[in-house]
């Protein structure tokens, strides 16, 4: 097994000298708490429902890059594919608020469950309201009727765009969470890996993989797919992809969605542009059609190869919502 | 065993679960994302921090001293889990000046119940509580604090060998589903390192 | 050596297919002309002068995907790695064209500039004035007295950002023409390789490295680059090259200057922002400062590891068109 | 030889260009991209395609043709250099009904000097022009059509030999400098391809 090659410094000081240099990316748009995973907008309006994103790092620019206008107010950034401590997110919850409550947003995780919910309860005992939104839009981790097991991945970034919008918007917590659920319940993914990402501080890949063969419906940091398989022509991959995010939710004819074609990081954008040439002529088939596109790495899992096909099945709220301009470091949008 | 004594034996469990990481690490590899011996490291650094600063210490203010520790640096599943663990332990230990067989096994029950109350999971479902729950069991003999350890940390080791007919039900194991026959649960792994290291302090007092 | 394993189809059709997924990507905003790696924007004001950019395919987004507001009318793509050929630029010239002259832009290369070159003699017969940018931002490349010999890499970014900008606010050629040779003079990049690219029809990596080895000064098409060594920490690499980039044009106390971080494809953000850190610790020390901050992979080798470093000095000029919002399916800004 | 013969001849050299495209871009790994074999093949068969639509025309038509073919489609340095070979060369053909010696000598030259007016490059700089223009030299003998060939493809493969010792002065293999040493030019590889095909073509008439 080839040991992955990464420019890095002390792999153990990778995601702090990270969190340095985005920061610094932000060109002092964000500041860094003394919780180091903890970042913040410096220009958060007074009586502002706050957003707060969050999860482990290696995702990158999800969800430390995701901090801006009409997107998130914070996130709280653990270690590579570990959730934050909870005081790292209670330092970055208590930063942000400014009186209306704080929202949480983030991937459907053991982990990221447990450490914001223990965040969730010591906020309470100091009377800082929080609502939780856990992004649950992988297909391939669980059938409809379980979807709490269902894992975060791409839509990730659906949810924030819409979320960071409303809770510009919107005044009353309890409305920012009703359209930020309105787009978690109506997004579907289904992603592939083709080759796996490393841990920088084992150096190791969190998954192997033959040389001729992708796993279908791999999670984002290697969890098991569905199938692993020869690798097959783009079109019939996506074939195997889109037909049961179609079939949950499900979409149907007539439906206008937003199109999400997530690279995890080493596929190349004439792939992503090769598969949306497929997804199109299926939606086409089915009489689906795209009101927006976004093909691009927003959440990545390290140098894994491979995408996700993320749809969100939009009504003229959520529409609304998408166009809103939004600026931050990984993700800007007119 | 007094408050410097759980403290010495808490410094002796970081040690052991710092010098495992990479066979925990390993063991998440193949079930989960490859993380847990850095997550716990972490966690276990933390706790020997915490450990210096503290001087003087009932046995409850020693666990829970290391279970705030591991909650506040370990993160993921597992910082949140072990954190809990210690934490939830420790209030059984309230009052308590010295740590005996009884309140030994006070501690793991009151650490499996406050576990489960977290995480929501249960026996079963092939996580730490499969090790943790069968040691709590074990260690409830009436004994004293060496044989109730050495019970504990016994079911650990049965515990986690049948974590390995288990289907995953939870966590990042869990998508594996039948494939995650076969393999141990690193969590629990975790849980009969620190309850090995407890042990092996105990039988030197 | 290991093959490459990519998500395609006949890898003879990827070019073709990926400027169709590319098209449908820009949801109603571009079209792809007869000449198929012509593409063009919709909605070209009449009277404006036309930005037209182009090469090889296989640098995505680079220079398909940057067609849009602000940025350039139209795109001359070729195949991977191939300049496009004379007949393809010249339809894509005549499609931009609003009786105001095109400027052409692109990478300094052989391939590049004779077909451009023979375009433009085209052009010219029919009475179509174009003026020629092209962007030789590698310091690497060639000493700065063999400028021509330097090659085109990220800075493309900056030189389309900034010539976009002016295409879209100045009436007459030769002032847009002079503000995006302000910007070509002003910048330099030096980029580094950690792992090859392959090309789709032949499989096969354009270079080989090392499992240990990096080769400092590598073109974005595996071409040679000025050290080949040991992998050393990413503090060390970056010292390596911020210092000749620095020393070349030369950059000085209290200049100011964006920074562009370019994924070459598939190195982690978390890699670049290191770099960034490290970058900004050295700047700091020269007493240069950083305007604007640009990480992500927009100038890429297919799934080539590595990144470069771009600067560009800036005047109150050139901070006006960078400052312009932008819009682009591969490059937008606020 | 009559436009029809050289029409089956710049078809005979299209096959022979099309089925050295990996030993072509091969050469182009070495020193370049890798994808010179490909650029070529687009080209190539362009020409094929080409000759069908044309019938009955004459040596300077089917020289015109085939380098629009290669400009039209072959992308690249190499797409531009050999479309300007033909195209170039095609204008020394003009009023000629048949291609002999004589001809195929100003043919190659003015391909010659077409080609370093388009691109710059002179002889010694690593490019197929070290191929091309000892060809050109090596042909002017007034001699028969075959045997000026038969000299122009032997000068060539000498050209493309010498090429070996050269520093690459232009192109994507420029920034190899020293290291560019030991290697041969894939453009003046192509260069040799083509005129053994012609010759081969040559001698079977
Ligand atoms: N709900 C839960 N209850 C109890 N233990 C759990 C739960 N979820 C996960 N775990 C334990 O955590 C371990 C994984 O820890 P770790 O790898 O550090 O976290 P992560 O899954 O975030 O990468 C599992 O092996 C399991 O024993
Ligand atoms: N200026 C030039 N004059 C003559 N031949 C050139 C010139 N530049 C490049 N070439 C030829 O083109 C060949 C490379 O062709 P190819 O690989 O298809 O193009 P690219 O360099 O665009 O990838 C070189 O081997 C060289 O013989
Ligand atoms: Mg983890
Ligand atoms: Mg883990
Ligand atoms: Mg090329
Ligand atoms: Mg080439």
């Amino acid at each position: 097994m080839r040991k992955p090659k990464k420019i890095l410094n002390d792999p153990r000081r990778a995601v702090p000298e990270m969190l340095e240099g985005l920061v610094l990316a932000n060109d002092g748009l964000i500041r860094q708490l003394d919780a180091l995973g903890a970042l913040v907008r410096n220009d958060i309006p007074e009586g502002k429902v706050a957003l707060l994103i969050g999860g482990g790092a290696g995702h990158e620019p999800i969800f430390s890059g995701l901090i801006g206008m009409n997107l998130a107010d914070g996130a709280a950034c653990g270690e590579v594919f570990a959730a934050p401590p909870p005081e790292t997110i209670r330092a970055a919850a208590k930063a942000v608020h400014r009186g209306k409550g704080v929202v949480f947003l983030y991937g459907n995780y053991a982990g990221d469950n447990m450490n914001f919910d223990i965040a969730a309860e010591l906020l309470a005992e100091e009377g800082i309201e929080t609502r939780t939104i856990r992004v649950r839009d992988d297909v391939a981790a669980a059938p409809p009727e379980r979807m709490d097991d269902r894992r975060g991945i791409a839509g990730d970034l659906f949810a924030i765009k819409i979320a960071g919008g409303a809770a510009a918007e919107l005044a009353d917590i309890a409305e920012v969470e009703r359209v930020a659920r309105k787009a978690e319940a109506n997004m579907r993914s289904m992603g592939v890996a083709v080759s796996p990402g490393s841990l920088p501080e084992t150096g190791l890949p969190t998954f192997e993989l033959g040389d001729d063969e992708i796993e279908v419906g791999m999670g984002a940091h290697g969890e098991a797919g569905v199938k692993r398989q020869k690798l097959v022509p783009a079109d019939a991959i996506t074939d195997q992809m889109v037909a049961p995010i179609l079939r949950d939710l499900p979409f149907v004819r007539g439906d206008e969605v937003a199109l999400l074609i997530n690279n995890l990081g080493a596929s190349t954008m004439m792939e992503m542009l090769i598969v949306n040439r497929r997804v199109r002529q299926l939606l086409d088939q089915e009489g689906i059609s795209v009101y927006r596109t976004y093909v691009g790495a927003w959440l990545t899992s390290q140098e894994m190869a491979g995408f996700s096909i993320t749809l969100m099945r939009l009504d003229a709220e959520l529409k609304h919502y998408l166009d809103l301009p939004s600026f931050s470091f990984g993700f800007t949008s007119q | 065993m007094d408050g410097t004594g759980v403290k010495a034996m808490m410094a002796a469990v970081a040690r052991a679960v710092i010098a495992n990481v990479d066979q925990l690490s390993e063991a998440d590899r193949a079930t989960g994302d490859g993380d847990h011996g850095v997550g716990m490291r972490r966690g276990f650094e933390a706790v020997l921090e915490a450990l210096e600063g503290l001087d003087a210490a009932t046995p409850e203010q020693v666990m829970k001293a290391a279970g705030s520790a591991i909650m506040a640096r370990g993160g993921g599943a597992s910082g949140a889990i072990f954190g809990t663990l210690f934490r939830g332990g420790a209030k059984a230990l309230e009052g308590r000046d010295r740590l005996d067989g009884d309140g030994f096994a006070a501690f793991l029950s009151a650490a499996v119940e406050a576990v489960k109350k977290r995480g929501g999971a249960a026996e079963g479902q092939k996580t730490m509580i499969d090790a943790l729950a069968p040691a709590a069991r074990a260690s409830a003999v009436h004994a004293s604090f060496a044989e109730a350890i050495a019970k504990a940390a016994e079911a650990a080791e049965q515990g986690v060998e049948a974590t390995r007919n288990m289907i995953a039900a939870t966590g990042k194991a869990r998508s594996l589903g039948e494939r995650s026959l076969g393999h141990i649960d690193p969590g629990a792994l975790s849980v009969s390192i620190i309850l090995n290291a407890m042990r092996d302090c105990a039988a030197k007092t």
